[in-house]
């Protein structure tokens, strides 16, 4: 049989700022990768064996100097020797990004808090890491997400409606939408993660050059099945790239119940994996980080792996209560590194954002939310009937016989007419 | 006595345990300081300190792997799992290592390990947070499967899994965790494992249940008795293997009509074993098909829909008549 | 036609599916250029390469995890696990996605897996080698669990397994891998998952069976028609789930009595959803209690006592017979 | 309630020559960690952080220098810095005791070939690894084998009548005999790594001094299991030591499809466990690294992660036909670093072993082999009656039931008379 030909799209993924919340227009653009701009690269030398500060790589590396990749610092400056040199419109839109999640998450809080919503799992304080691990990809790529991530999945497209129907225990809130590579986002922990490097293996084998992000917490990093797959995206050097989120915490449980060294970055090498440790709430660290991870990954150099360090700001989800096992204090410190504040700081100095375009940023974006709540609720419907459908391709007639069984339940509970 | 949930009721056998016993510890996701997620350790990593309430790193296989591990050793670990359907992470070790070390070592090691961990629906979880597989754990050689349905029979079973010398699976049916209060005696008490309890003798219907499901039974025994007049035995199983066929092919052979409620699912379901035990113990008592009420072949819905995937008092009802009915 | 032993039929049916389809591939643990343990993928590497053929690190979960991937981007991962004791490493992700995804993504991603496996004890091998778990799968919802019996419907049942939108567990009897021969044709075949087979008509008793097994149930029916003067129905499951409820109760409804043999664990096994279909749908047809002859509630025991385990000829011939006096 | 108190025998496991074979008298000797006598070492600075060359720590690691321990070359020379100085006793112990494995190996061989044994798995070539790695545990120690670890299991004091029954497939040859503590042998990859880690979380919690070695292959070192163990180890600082027998095979699949980096040690600093990289055909080098992990266990420091580097000199299993995978030519250069050769050219040059003692040391371990193999031939009787015991403490009734009815069948097959 001929080799299926398959065309991939050049373009990145971005919103288009007037388009309607969670709908997305791909603007074609080139992939050819940005000439690196840290310090002491070669950029003459593009590719897989880049070496890069922050990178690490088996053959020489010393663990404990292990640098974080940062660009802007806490009060929002730049270091210009790593700029990536973004445009004003893409620093615009990063920051939107940013401020719609922000705004997406306060209002499920809200709806959660009210009764309209199921427990959920709030993003804040890791905006930059959600919004800049997903920035870069194309539409042909891939994203494999955690229950922690709809800052990302809006962004892949997602419609923000139907990421509260998810939320909100309904089925047809988790397939994702007709032309969005993503899979359902992972309840499980670790689950996902096999998979998204199975997809990474699949392209490798059709010759595409799209690549597959997945991201998982610290947390996750303790099940053998992450372990399994960074094995396994090494061995196949399959285009997957793999984003720990560490955010300090799993639930109630810190980092030094969780593993025993100072950082996640160093299980990287010992699978063979070039591996990046990066400033998670710095967006334009982030975006320099999973630059090289995907020019990596498209040039058939393998997969990357990326501990991005940031902060979980609020509750684990809803049904958590952080006051009974960590103290305030200890998220003293990452107010000032907050993602958003100190890319606005930088924006005000770059002088591409007022104070007040930051406010109507906010404004805009929370109008936005409340229009997908609307939707929402004008589609918040549950299909009780339903729930026999899509378990297999065709359904097996012992099911057939429960379904019908179960419609007369539905019946006699004044719901359907299916018999 | 004092009025307890489920919740506390365990957390009250967790605590009589660790205080009579240095090698009982616990171990799990977030049962430190935390509590656990439903709270069933709250105050002992306080009381006991961290070596002995251990916060392991998220990791399933390695929780009930190291358990074992420290069960080899003479310790008596409760390792919590956060939810049920995680331990699909830990199967390995489970059928592997804990429900059979004892054997291949032809009883050199104990393995006193139990496995406590919440299962069922009805708290509108999200997704892999609902399941009802205590088929998988009935069918592996080696396990004990304890499934209390009230904070009373729930501390005094949960006393006497960590009693026993074999590995216990011991599912909490988490809609009931907070569900009501029941008195619980201020002395330890234990119940036997490997018992089924006649909850309420009745001469026309054998209805057998266990977990959160016993509640709604207890709903539907009411109308039935009163407003049908069918006079309905009741059985909670409580353990589900090794299953007490004795009581319930009894309680058969008086009735000669049976139905099974369960949330699990149905093929290969805890509800298909009793049928075949009464099949080959009691077939001639028989004066109806069995009924099987329970957890469809389908994942567990999304939480929209899952009231309608659990019987209700109604369905049971329906059930129980059409069971009468048939001639 | 060609004589051919059921190792070489599956082979024959993975070149064709390959041969025929790009998107087919292999993957597991020395399948490589060592053909597989058993041999089954001898020589495809050779011919296919290792991108298609490929021999993977040793971790079950990990194989089945990354052919889940696969499978979501179009291609066709035919995943062998070596041996079906090993599957319980793969629990999680066989149960949270392979099973799963279809599901939970409403139909958006195909989940194209086929899971093969050898299982079954008979051939003197060390511990966790001779498991026969087919419970955990046909429990499982969202999977179709199939069990060849001789080489013709091995290499026709793994052809429609492959070509199965659904995800498949296959499993393999490998006692049966090099036991015998059978004339498989040369052409492409397959035969309809979800489908028993009625392998000889009869009226008096229906023996239902898969796998090994079928083996000893046809020697015994040879005696029991012939010396004993028994007209069995034999039945031969081929897919274990979705099981072809119809044509056991059909036959029930005939004979009136059932005797049913399988090598898993008793305590809801195959066999106790067999009766309890039967039980639901041909109840007034019952003449005795159905019989279930099937391996203990015991681990697999160590290989010098494994044949007494199994259930032989002499013992199917008994249990039979048994049935047939009941009255 | 009060402390139990447990006291710490003090002597190393060590075979008496002049008892049976199989059975041994432990010798108390001091436990006093010897003093190092490696190149660089401080030896006014024992313990944990001992620096030791082919160590690593996530503080300071060149994973790309990574050293190999080796203390005897090829042609039996020894680094006299790093010698271990032991006296005559221990080496002509540790000589026999690797003759004895090997003698062991041949003989289940031919037995299997002859139908007297069932399937199993050689050691050739492994003995310095198998014996190294047991050689300074005393019996309070823990032992957790792979199936392919008689070598080492003859030592800890299994009977090798006991082992021939084990690999001819009756029960009784599984669980280890009193008063040894080793867990019966793994065949399921990797799944006795946990629990061996949980032996050792246990010893911690007692404030006993033991320690606990668990052994594995190269293969399993993909099983997600044993990076949970790594993980469980590390951050509970149990006192175990991971040995992984890197024998560049698992059956037919070469390590370079099994892992993407040059060596699996630097999966230790990954997990934060202290690491060291030794050739495991080198007896001297596998005692020394055995030392300082036991030390390091002993005094509270936690585990380590050693990775000994050996061959696989025969076949998987008796069922598995190298050929057809692997070139003899690769094997070539192993054959000189076999680990009894090497010890031999050393003993000789020391002066300690002639090539008349040396046949006869091989001559008395074939006697001693054939004599455990007439026990075996006495004592091989199965118990059908008996496969029912010893699942649950109590049988269960309707367990009693299926064995009554098995038992039935028993009789029908003319075993037994139990009803
Ligand atoms: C296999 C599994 N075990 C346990 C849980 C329960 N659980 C949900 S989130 C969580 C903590 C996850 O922590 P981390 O991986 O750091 O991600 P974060 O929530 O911090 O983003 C746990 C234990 C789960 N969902 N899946
Ligand atoms: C979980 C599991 N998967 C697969 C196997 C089959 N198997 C037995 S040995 C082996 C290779 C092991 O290789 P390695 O870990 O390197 O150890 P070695 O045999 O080389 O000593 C395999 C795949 C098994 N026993 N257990
Ligand atoms: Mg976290
Ligand atoms: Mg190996």
């Amino acid at each position: 049989m001929p080799e299926p030909v398959r065309t991939h799209e050049e373009g990145r993924l971005r919103p288009n700022l007037s388009e309607p919340p969670g709908c997305y227009n791909s603007t074609p653009m080139s992939t050819t990768p940005t000439a690196q701009q840290r310090q002491g690269v070669d950029p003459s030398k593009p590719g897989p064996s880049l070496p890069t500060p922050g990178a690490m790589d088996t053959n020489a590396t010393d663990l404990g100097q292990l640098e974080t990749l940062q660009i802007l610092d806490d009060n929002g400056r730049v270091d210009p020797a790593r700029d990536p040199g973004l445009d004003s419109e893409e620093l615009l839109g990063l920051h939107r990004a940013m401020v719609l999640s922000r705004a997406f998450d306060a209002r499920m809080l809200t709806m959660q808090r009210q009764g309209e919503m199921g427990t959920f799992a709030p993003n804040l304080g890791q905006e930059a890491c959600m919004v800049g691990q997903v920035w870069e990809l194309t539409r042909q790529d891939w994203f494999s997400p955690s229950y922690r991530s709809f800052g990302a999945q809006i962004l892949r497209g997602w419609p923000m409606e139907q990421l509260f129907m998810l939320w909100a225990g309904y089925h047809c809130g988790f397939p994702p939408p007709e032309g969005v590579n993503d899979l359902p986002f992972s309840i499980v922990i670790g689950s996902h993660v096999l998979p998204a490097v199975g997809i990474a293996m699949a392209i490798r084998r059709r010759k595409e050059r799209d690549v597959v992000v997945v991201n998982f917490g610290d947390g996750a990093m303790s099940q053998g099945a992450i372990s399994e797959a960074f094995n396994f995206a090494a061995v196949d050097q399959a285009p997957a790239i793999l984003v720990c989120e560490n955010n300090g915490w799993a639930i109630s449980t810190p980092s030094k119940y969780q593993f025993a060294t100072d950082s996640l970055a160093v299980r990287g090498p010992g699978f063979g994996l070039p591996t990046i440790r990066v400033d998670g709430n710095d967006i334009l660290a982030m975006i320099v980080a999973m630059r090289e991870a995907i020019t990596r990954g498209r040039e058939g150099g393998g997969a990357t792996f990326i501990e991005a360090m940031t902060y979980r700001m609020s509750l684990h989800t809803t049904a958590d209560d952080p006051t009974v096992y960590r103290e305030d204090a200890e998220s003293e410190p990452w107010k000032k590194r907050d993602p958003i504040n100190r890319f606005e700081l930088y924006l005000k100095q770059k002088g591409l954002l007022s104070t007040e375009a930051a406010a109507e940023v906010r404004a805009s974006c929370d109008a936005e939310v409340l229009e997908a709540r609307e939707r929402f609720r004008n589609m918040a419907q549950a299909d009780p009937e339903g729930i026999f459908e899509n378990l297999y391709v065709n359904m097996p007639p012992e099911l057939e016989r429960q379904r019908e069984e179960y419609w007369k339940r539905l019946k006699r509970r004044g719901i359907g007419g299916q018999d | 006595m004092a009025q307890k949930t489920m919740v506390e009721a365990l957390n009250l056998a967790l605590d009589e345990a660790m205080a009579a016993d240095d090698d009982v510890m616990i171990m799990g996701q977030d049962v430190g300081i935390n509590g656990g997620v439903f709270r069933v350790t709250k105050g002992l990593f306080q009381r006991y300190g961290r070596d002995r309430v251990m916060d392991t790193p998220l990791a399933e296989c390695g929780i009930i792997g190291t358990a074992v591990g420290m069960a080899i050793h003479g310790m008596k670990p409760v390792a919590e799992i956060q939810f049920s359907g995680f331990t699909m992470q830990a199967f390995d070790q489970i059928e592997q290592n804990m429900a059979r070390l004892h054997n291949r070592t032809m009883g050199r090691f104990p393995m006193r390990v139990v496995l406590r961990t919440p299962f069922g629906g009805g708290i509108r979880a999200v997704e892999h947070h609902s399941e009802s597989r205590e088929t998988y754990w009935a069918h592996t050689p080696g396990l004990k499967v304890v499934i209390p349905s009230g904070p009373r029979n729930a501390r005094a079973l949960l006393a006497a899994a960590i009693d026993d010398p074999d590995p216990v699976i011991f599912y909490e049916p988490k809609a009931v965790y907070r569900a009501f209060r029941e008195d619980v005696p201020e002395e330890r008490e234990t119940m036997p494992i490997g018992k089924a309890e006649v909850v309420r003798p009745g001469k026309d219907l054998t209805l057998i249940s266990y977990g959160a499901m016993m509640r709604t039974c207890r709903e539907a025994v009411e109308d039935l008795v009163d407003e049908f007049n069918i006079d309905v035995e009741l059985i909670d199983l409580l353990t589900i293997s090794p299953m007490d066929s004795e009581t319930i092919c009894e309680s058969v052979g008086k009735t000669g009509r049976c139905l099974i409620v369960h949330e699990g699912h149905r093929t290969c379901g805890i509800a298909s074993e009793i049928i075949a035990r009464i099949n080959e113990s009691a077939f001639e008592y028989l004066e109806a098909p069995i009924r099987r009420l329970t957890g469809y072949d389908i994942p567990f819905p999304y939480f929209q829909t899952e009231q309608h995937f659990l019987p209700d008092a109604d369905d049971i009802m329906t059930a129980a008549r059409e069971t009468m009915a048939w001639e």
